[in-house]
């Protein structure tokens, strides 16, 4: 009866037995392992050398740029502007300040078990804005005052994809409310409101809140372009936040609205205290989602004449003293964009994978 | 409120421009502007403030200029543009002059072996969105019963790329952007300039319709310019001349009468521009004379004294 | 009964405390703030364009464009109007949407079943592919496209050839243009009737798996009757088409069919841009089909294949029909960044170019958001029938 | 229909003797769901510290009944009246109400997102706007009472089914309600489970607080109840203690479901 | 490791003596999850026509031991013969030896896109390739016996779930195996479908099926089995006639078992 208890057979973990269970298990997969790395192999060699073994990474002037690998010196030689844009030397401790302070609160997100994980999660999304807003404009408390039209690269990419997402959030959230209220007039305003901003492309949006809002604005009223591209983005992207919540709402059970109430809360404290908590947990992978989507679309903004890190590489292209590095400087930006968004993205992924296994009543 | 006390009030002027075309209007990575089209804005400035630097720029491209100015987004746009009759009538805008004589032509590959525009026929053309130049090619075309297709970017840059890439097999634009273009190319002897002219372009700074007063401030500013350049007067000499016993001379500086009063300005507009900004010539050659990327000849840009057709009214 | 009744408080409820009043005020607030706002807007609107001497009305659509489009799918010259060059971009768009959902759909729909192969190369290359093409953005991607198309392709001189027929080169890829002759007419014929015998074919086949519970090949025979029988009336009738084949006359090929190179390149772009998230849709489609429905079908002794085919996809679309609708909204919006590389695009042509030449922004902005709003509320409506068609059944 | 002639056996002799301490008086009232008729003339009256256990076959409107009471579903005809307010449209009154009235669901309905003693706490703070301290306090005294003190810090994921029902009626208890309501507490538990919180129901029943229990333990019923309410297509069908309804119901659609329920 | 001594009382005198009519062997099946040892040298013989009821604690391997049987599971070491067919990595086999094995879960998994209808003849059409007409009918026939033919057209989300786990096993009955394995079909239901379920399953036990089940229902044990496997911590503890099992257990785990789910 006392049986002992048999080891298991030893797994097979030779690297051969590990191939063909993995890569040539039949005959198709076999032959689509062979094609496939054909490929991988044919294509990485020149790649490679394009990148790093040709490349030039260090030297003084455009000429230092020889042989026929990339010209990294260019990005090098630019990537003050392409960080800060115009934004004054002499003040870019502001912005690196800033970007200390962003990579602070949000980095340890990915790190499990990071002490005060949640409170720097909460200062980056409260503390940091408006320390923000005293930063990195200044004019107040001694600071020297940075008008909007300097500010520029990478830097401007990040405000407005910051701003963007966190302003949408609340207006998303009352948009989705609203979709689902009872009253008919509210609903169908909300549904018309989401729909219309989710059909249009955003560089309609962009183009209006650039160039034509003054005309639809009383005469002399009027807000700087920055700021009305923020508004442009903000409620583009409330309508797509709106649909994320609303799926959020439609997953909380029944019952915990009916015991809300059972218990006597009111319509604004059942939201605010039950629901939307609930639902907004359950939503943050896909509002990390729309955030991606909207970091992406800033590149937009290029088209009514901000510098964002994708403009201001644009911008230099055109310089005459270099010559053909748009390569170079296109495969910078997407190296920028893609370190956010692949950042962002593993970061829903895991939150995804925690929430399906988390507590769940 | 007019244009004039708007500016005022805002404390600086807000100049579109283009989002990079070299001698024209371009940003170095410190966020200065340079080229004719900014200087003719900073001009306007001077004129109003006494300060070249309170003139701010918008980057536009083609296609959102006239709504942005329409808008009033800007207080002016200074963005090469070519002066047409419609554009002068139904857009609701006003050309206040001419700060730089164009003409459209043709920037073909060596290696086609085309000497004369009128062997482009079938050809495949690169053009920048939102010009006069589609039409006049459109025109240029059908009037010489060529074909050709019209393949139109949106920036100057993505159209070099364009023809470098031998998507088309010629690119046209301003001559006077040409040249620059071509530099851009890897080996910039492979293309050459066709001699070929097909239009008139004269480019030049745009208001809105309506307020008159601003409208002459624009086109006075223009005018010194050109005025101080037939009178020898430079930035470097502008001091010595205030003392000038020349009457066309005090008029301009305004050290006699009262012509910066009659445009709402104050009286030494005319000197602040002089010494702020320069002449026209001094303006041409310091952004695309001879010697610049662009390495323009004066040619039609040249006084009317010495065989161009730069003539500016009499300040009087 | 009644004394217990007696003490109790009045019934009737006080208007503020009426929900239905409240909604009701709620609403009215709302209706008269939403028209206030539109009426200010449109007020300030007029006012403002009066004031600035800026034509309005829709009367520009008559006048003659005079700017040349390099691609039309209508006949399109440059004399004609600025109303046609509203319905070139349009079609345009559509076409390059069209092309690029169908691509889209195929290519996510492989990437996301190759997500889950077993074969550990194909699974890793398929989410490295998801991994880099959904975080960089589109129009990066367009660029790479178009310019990694174009520097690869030898000029019209230099045209790949094949068989005299096709040509590629940088400026597109060209094709024959077919021109039926008189004795077209019964290949056409011949089309219908394989199309009709092979209708009838399925139903027969339908019909025998009934009765006799044979499975016959239908997808094979469908296709071989499709293809065999217009080739014979073709030959039949000695081959009655004619061809315009492109033919390099000066700078460029004339005749035929063009594809241009920006079509070509936003098209990839937008397919596999899209399909990255497509992919991932599916995938997680496939995954949230339960691992019980799976076992049940094994358990059945249905095979691999067939337990995809007959249970986990038809329950999969459920989920993957409303993320997919929106990644289709998408791509059409995404469309638009066109203009980058001079395709041709309603926003290219007609809130650019025309837009340019009338300077009528708020006509021509209203009427190209207006067309992107009739495409998505299409698209949604389309997809919206088909997932009410495949939702489930429940109490 | 508000003067109905008693079509029913409903308004039993128990409620009229108890009628000068009634706290809820249901008369005449009707229910539709679209055109589903669910509650048909409904008349009740409910004595102070009465304990009822309805029951009745499924669908026969037992839950939509007492969700009625607090309001949890809109009657369309009749009136309800609790604790001397009645039931309308005016959300005052109903808050008033629902302040008094305690409801333990058949899937507790915990917040999952709070621990068990904000679940407790939640209410007394944002409805009676108790100090959290005094209202911590409270919570604890219940939770004691239904005894689990020590999960007070868990969340509700992590407690068992029977211990979430028991936090549940922790909840209702710390709203001090005057009357209690029961949708089946007992019925998405494990039958080790049910025991727990039965237990604590009895124990609550003991100490005088007006009850109205949805469910089908029967053994609970005949221990705790005042009346056995027999419900059956929308109507009230039999209202009897328990020791007469047990042993000798009146009518035949009460055998048949007693029947029914005893021998599975 | 094939030929292990018995070290267990599974292979039990009345497994011996039908031994000339297996149908399934099972003979020193070890399997592991990663490092964890589920199923501990199992030895079974199952005659043809015999019916058998498996139970024991939660997480002892008895599920894992049922799907080993048609190779939802894979076995590690020992074999598996089903019907004269031997479990290998051999696809064909296995899919023969499914043909011939119906399953019932215990979340029935029905195919919710398809009607009841269509649950049941998918396999027979697209499996046995048989006509759909011919199909239809013999699953109207198993639906009667069911007992729920007019539930034919419905989807199996209106069903209640004693109706569909009846659609389950009718949807296994239409394929025609030759063995039936349950793996607690009734312990997803309420109290009143459980009956229904049980009933189909003690009809379908006397008309001779093979059938393997893994339930708690001792009263259906009691009824209908022909041998009670008591299985532990992956091993198989006791295994013994009905009577024998219950009145007479020999092991002391088997012994405390019983007190702790005859009493509850
Ligand atoms: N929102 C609704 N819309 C339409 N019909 C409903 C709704 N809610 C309940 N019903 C129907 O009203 C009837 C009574 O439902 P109720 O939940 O009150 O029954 P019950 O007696 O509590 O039954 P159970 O014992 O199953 O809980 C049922 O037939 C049910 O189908
Ligand atoms: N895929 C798996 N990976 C690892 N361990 C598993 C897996 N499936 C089951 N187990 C473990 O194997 C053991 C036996 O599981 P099994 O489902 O066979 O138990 P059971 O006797 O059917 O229990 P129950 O009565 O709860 O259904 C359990 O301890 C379980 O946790
Ligand atoms: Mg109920
Ligand atoms: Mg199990």
């Amino acid at each position: 009866m006392n049986q002992p208890t048999v080891s298991p057979p030893k797994a097979p973990v030779a690297p051969i037995q590990w191939m063909r269970n993995n890569l040539f298990n039949t005959w198709y997969n076999s032959l689509l392992t062979l094609a496939v790395g054909y490929l991988l192999v044919t294509s990485a060699a020149p790649l490679l050398n394009w990148v790093f073994l040709d490349a030039t990474f260090s030297g003084e002037s455009p000429s230092d740029c020889v042989g026929e690998g990339a010209c990294w010196l260019f990005i090098n030689q630019r990537l003050n502007f392409f960080i800060y844009g115009f934004y004054p030397e002499d003040q870019q401790w502001r912005i690196n300040l800033m970007f200390g302070l962003l990579a602070l609160s949000f980095i340890p997100q990915f790190i499990e078990g990071f002490p005060a994980r949640r409170w720097l999660g909460i200062f980056g999304m409260t503390g940091l804005p408006i320390l923000g807003y005293i930063l990195i404009p200044g004019g107040s408390f001694g600071l020297e005052s940075v008008p909007s039209h300097r500010w520029g690269g990478l830097m401007l990419t990040l405000i407005l994809a910051y701003v963007g997402i966190f302003a949408a959030l609340p207006i998303g959230i009352l948009l989705a409310l609203g979709r689902r209220s009872h009253m008919p007039v509210i609903r169908g305003f909300c549904v018309v409101f989401i729909e219309v901003w989710r059909a249009v492309p955003l560089i309609t949006v962009l183009f209006m809140a650039s160039v034509m809002l003054p005309l639809f604005l009383p005469e002399g009223m009027n807000f700087e372009k920055l700021l009305r591209a923020l508004i442009g983005i903000t409620l583009w992207q409330s309508a797509y936040m709106a649909e994320v919540v609303r799926g959020g709402l439609q997953a909380i059970p029944r019952g915990q609205y009916e015991a809300a109430s059972a218990l006597g809360l009111g319509y604004w404290k059942k939201m605010g205290l039950i629901i939307l908590p609930q639902a907004l947990k359950l939503v943050i992978p896909g509002i990390v989602n729309t955030f991606i989507a909207l970091f992406k679309d800033t590149t937009l903004v290029l088209i009514i004449g901000l510098f964002d890190v994708l403009g201001a590489v644009q911008s230099t292209v055109t310089d005459p003293a270099w010559q053909n590095v748009a390569i170079e400087g296109y495969v910078f930006v997407a190296f920028c964009f893609w370190v956010f968004c692949f950042g962002m993205s593993r970061y829903s992924q895991n939150l995804e994978r925690k929430l399906d296994t988390g507590h769940r009543t | 409120n007019t244009t004039l006390e708007n500016i005022r009030e805002k404390g600086h002027l807000q100049c579109g421009v283009t989002s990079g075309l070299p001698g024209f209007s371009q940003p170095d990575d410190k966020g200065n502007w340079t080229g004719i089209d900014v200087d003719t804005c900073r001009a306007v400035a001077a004129a109003i403030f006494g300060d070249a630097s309170k003139a701010q720029f918008t980057p536009l491209t083609a296609k959102e200029r006239f709504t942005a100015l329409q808008s009033g987004e800007i207080d002016m746009l200074s963005r090469n543009t070519t002066w047409t009759l419609t554009r002068d009538a139904s857009l609701g805008l006003n050309f206040a002059g001419v700060n730089y004589y164009d003409g459209q032509g043709f920037l073909v590959s060596r290696e086609l072996g085309v000497s004369d525009a009128t062997e482009l026929d079938g050809a495949t053309a690169c053009i920048q969105a939102g010009t006069t130049t589609e039409l006049n090619m459109a025109d240029y075309f059908r009037t010489h019963g060529m074909e050709f297709n019209a393949l139109v970017f949106d920036t100057s840059e993505q159209t070099v790329q364009g023809f470098a890439a031998g998507r088309c097999d010629v690119l046209t634009s301003d001559r006077s952007q040409l040249a620059a273009l071509r530099s851009k190319l890897t080996d910039p002897n492979s293309a050459v300039i066709l001699p070929t002219i097909i239009s008139k372009e004269p480019l030049g700074p745009v208001v809105r319709q309506g307020d008159d007063q601003w409208f002459n401030i624009v086109k006075w500013t223009l005018f010194t310019q050109v005025n101080a350049e037939e009178l020898g007067i430079t930035s470097a000499n502008v001091d010595e001349m205030k003392s000038s016993d020349n009457p066309s001379i005090q008029r301009l500086l305004g050290t006699d009468g009262d012509m910066g009063e009659k445009l709402g300005l104050s009286a030494d507009f005319g000197y602040n521009i002089i010494k702020e900004v320069g002449n026209y010539g001094e303006m041409y050659n310091r952004n695309v004379g001879p010697g610049t990327p662009l390495d323009l000849e004066r040619g039609l840009n040249a006084l009317w004294t010495e065989g161009g057709i730069m003539y500016a009214p009499p300040v009087r | 009964m009644s004394e217990t009744t007696s003490q109790i408080t009045p019934a009737r409820a006080k208007p503020w405390n009426d929900p239905r009043v409240r909604s009701l005020v709620f609403q009215l607030v709302a209706i008269a703030g939403v028209m206030w706002g539109g009426w200010t807007l449109v007020d300030n609107t007029l006012a403002n364009m009066e004031a600035r001497g800026i034509s309005t009305g829709f009367g520009f659509l008559e006048q003659s464009a005079g700017f040349g489009i390099i691609m039309s799918l209508i006949p399109y010259e440059a004399t004609d109007s600025y109303g046609r060059t509203f319905w070139v971009g349009l079609l345009n768009t559509l076409l390059v949407s069209g092309l690029g959902i169908v691509a889209a759909t195929l290519l996510g729909f492989m990437i996301g079943v190759a997500r889950l192969s077993s074969n550990w190369l194909i699974a890793k290359l398929s989410l490295a592919y998801i991994e880099i093409i959904r975080n960089i953005p589109l129009l990066l991607q367009i660029f790479f496209w178009y310019f990694a198309v174009l520097r690869n392709l030898p000029s019209p001189r230099q045209s790949v050839e094949l068989g005299g027929l096709f040509f590629l080169n940088n400026r597109g890829f060209y094709l024959p243009d077919p021109i039926a002759l008189p004795g077209f007419g019964w290949v056409e014929l011949a089309l219908a009737i394989a199309i009709a015998s092979v209708i009838a074919l399925r139903i027969w086949a339908k019909r025998r798996q009934q009765a006799t519970g044979q499975i016959f090949p239908t997808g094979k025979v469908s296709l071989a009757i499709l293809v065999t029988l217009p080739v014979l009336a073709f030959l039949a009738t000695g081959a009655p088409l004619d061809w315009t084949v492109p033919e390099l006359r000066g700078f460029n090929f004339r005749g035929g069919i063009t594809i241009i190179p920006e079509l070509a390149a936003l098209w990839v772009a937008l397919s596999l841009y899209t399909a990255s998230f497509i992919a991932e849709i599916v995938r997680s489609g496939i995954l949230s089909v339960s691992k019980g429905q799976t076992e049940a079908a094994r358990a059945l002794g249905l095979r691999q294949g067939l337990t995809l085919r007959l249970v986990v996809i038809p329950q999969a679309m459920r989920v993957i029909i409303p993320p997919l609708t929106s990644q289709y909204l998408n791509l059409v919006k995404n469309s638009s960044l066109a203009t980058a590389i001079g395709y041709p695009d309603l926003v290219s042509v007609f809130m650019g170019t025309t837009l340019n030449q009338t300077g009528q922004a708020v006509e021509v902005v209203a009427m190209t958001m207006a067309v992107y709003l009739t495409i998505s509320l299409l698209i949604s409506f389309v997809m919206n029938l088909y997932n009410r068609a495949v939702a489930l059944k429940e109490r | 229909m508000t003067d109905q002639t008693p079509t029913n056996t409903a308004r039993s002799t128990l409620s009229s003797a108890k009628a000068d301490t009634t706290i809820i008086h249901v008369e005449g009232v009707h229910k539709w769901y679209g055109g589903f008729h669910v509650l048909k003339d409904i008349n009740l009256d409910v004595a102070h510290g009465e304990r009822i256990v309805i029951c009745g076959p499924s669908g026969s409107g037992k839950s939509t009944f007492i969700r009625c009471i607090n309001r949890l579903e809109e009657h369309q005809q009749g009136r309800i009246v609790v604790d001397g307010a009645e039931l309308t449209d005016d959300i005052r009154q109903i808050d008033n109400v629902r302040r008094e009235v305690g409801m333990v669901f058949q899937h507790f309905n915990l917040f999952p997102h709070l621990t068990v003693l904000e679940n407790c706490c939640l209410a007394p703070i944002w409805v009676r706007k108790i100090p959290r301290k005094e209202a911590e306090a409270t919570a604890m005294e219940y939770l004691e009472r239904v005894k689990i003190p020590d999960q007070a810090k868990k969340y509700p994921g992590q407690l068992s089914g029977g211990q979430q029902q028991r936090v549940a009626i922790a909840r209702s208890l710390c709203m001090k309600p005057k009357i209690m309501l029961f949708d089946e507490p007992t019925s998405a538990l494990d039958p080790e489970m049910i025991k727990e919180v039965l237990d604590v129901m009895v124990e609550l029943a003991e100490s005088g607080m007006t009850m109205l229990c949805v469910t089908h333990e029967m053994g609970f019923a005949k221990t705790v109840a005042d009346r056995v309410i027999f419900m059956d297509g929308g109507e009230i069908i039999e209202s009897a203690p328990p020791e007469q309804f047990f042993t000798n119901p009146q009518e035949e659609r009460t055998q048949t479901f007693l029947k029914q329920i005893l021998h599975h």
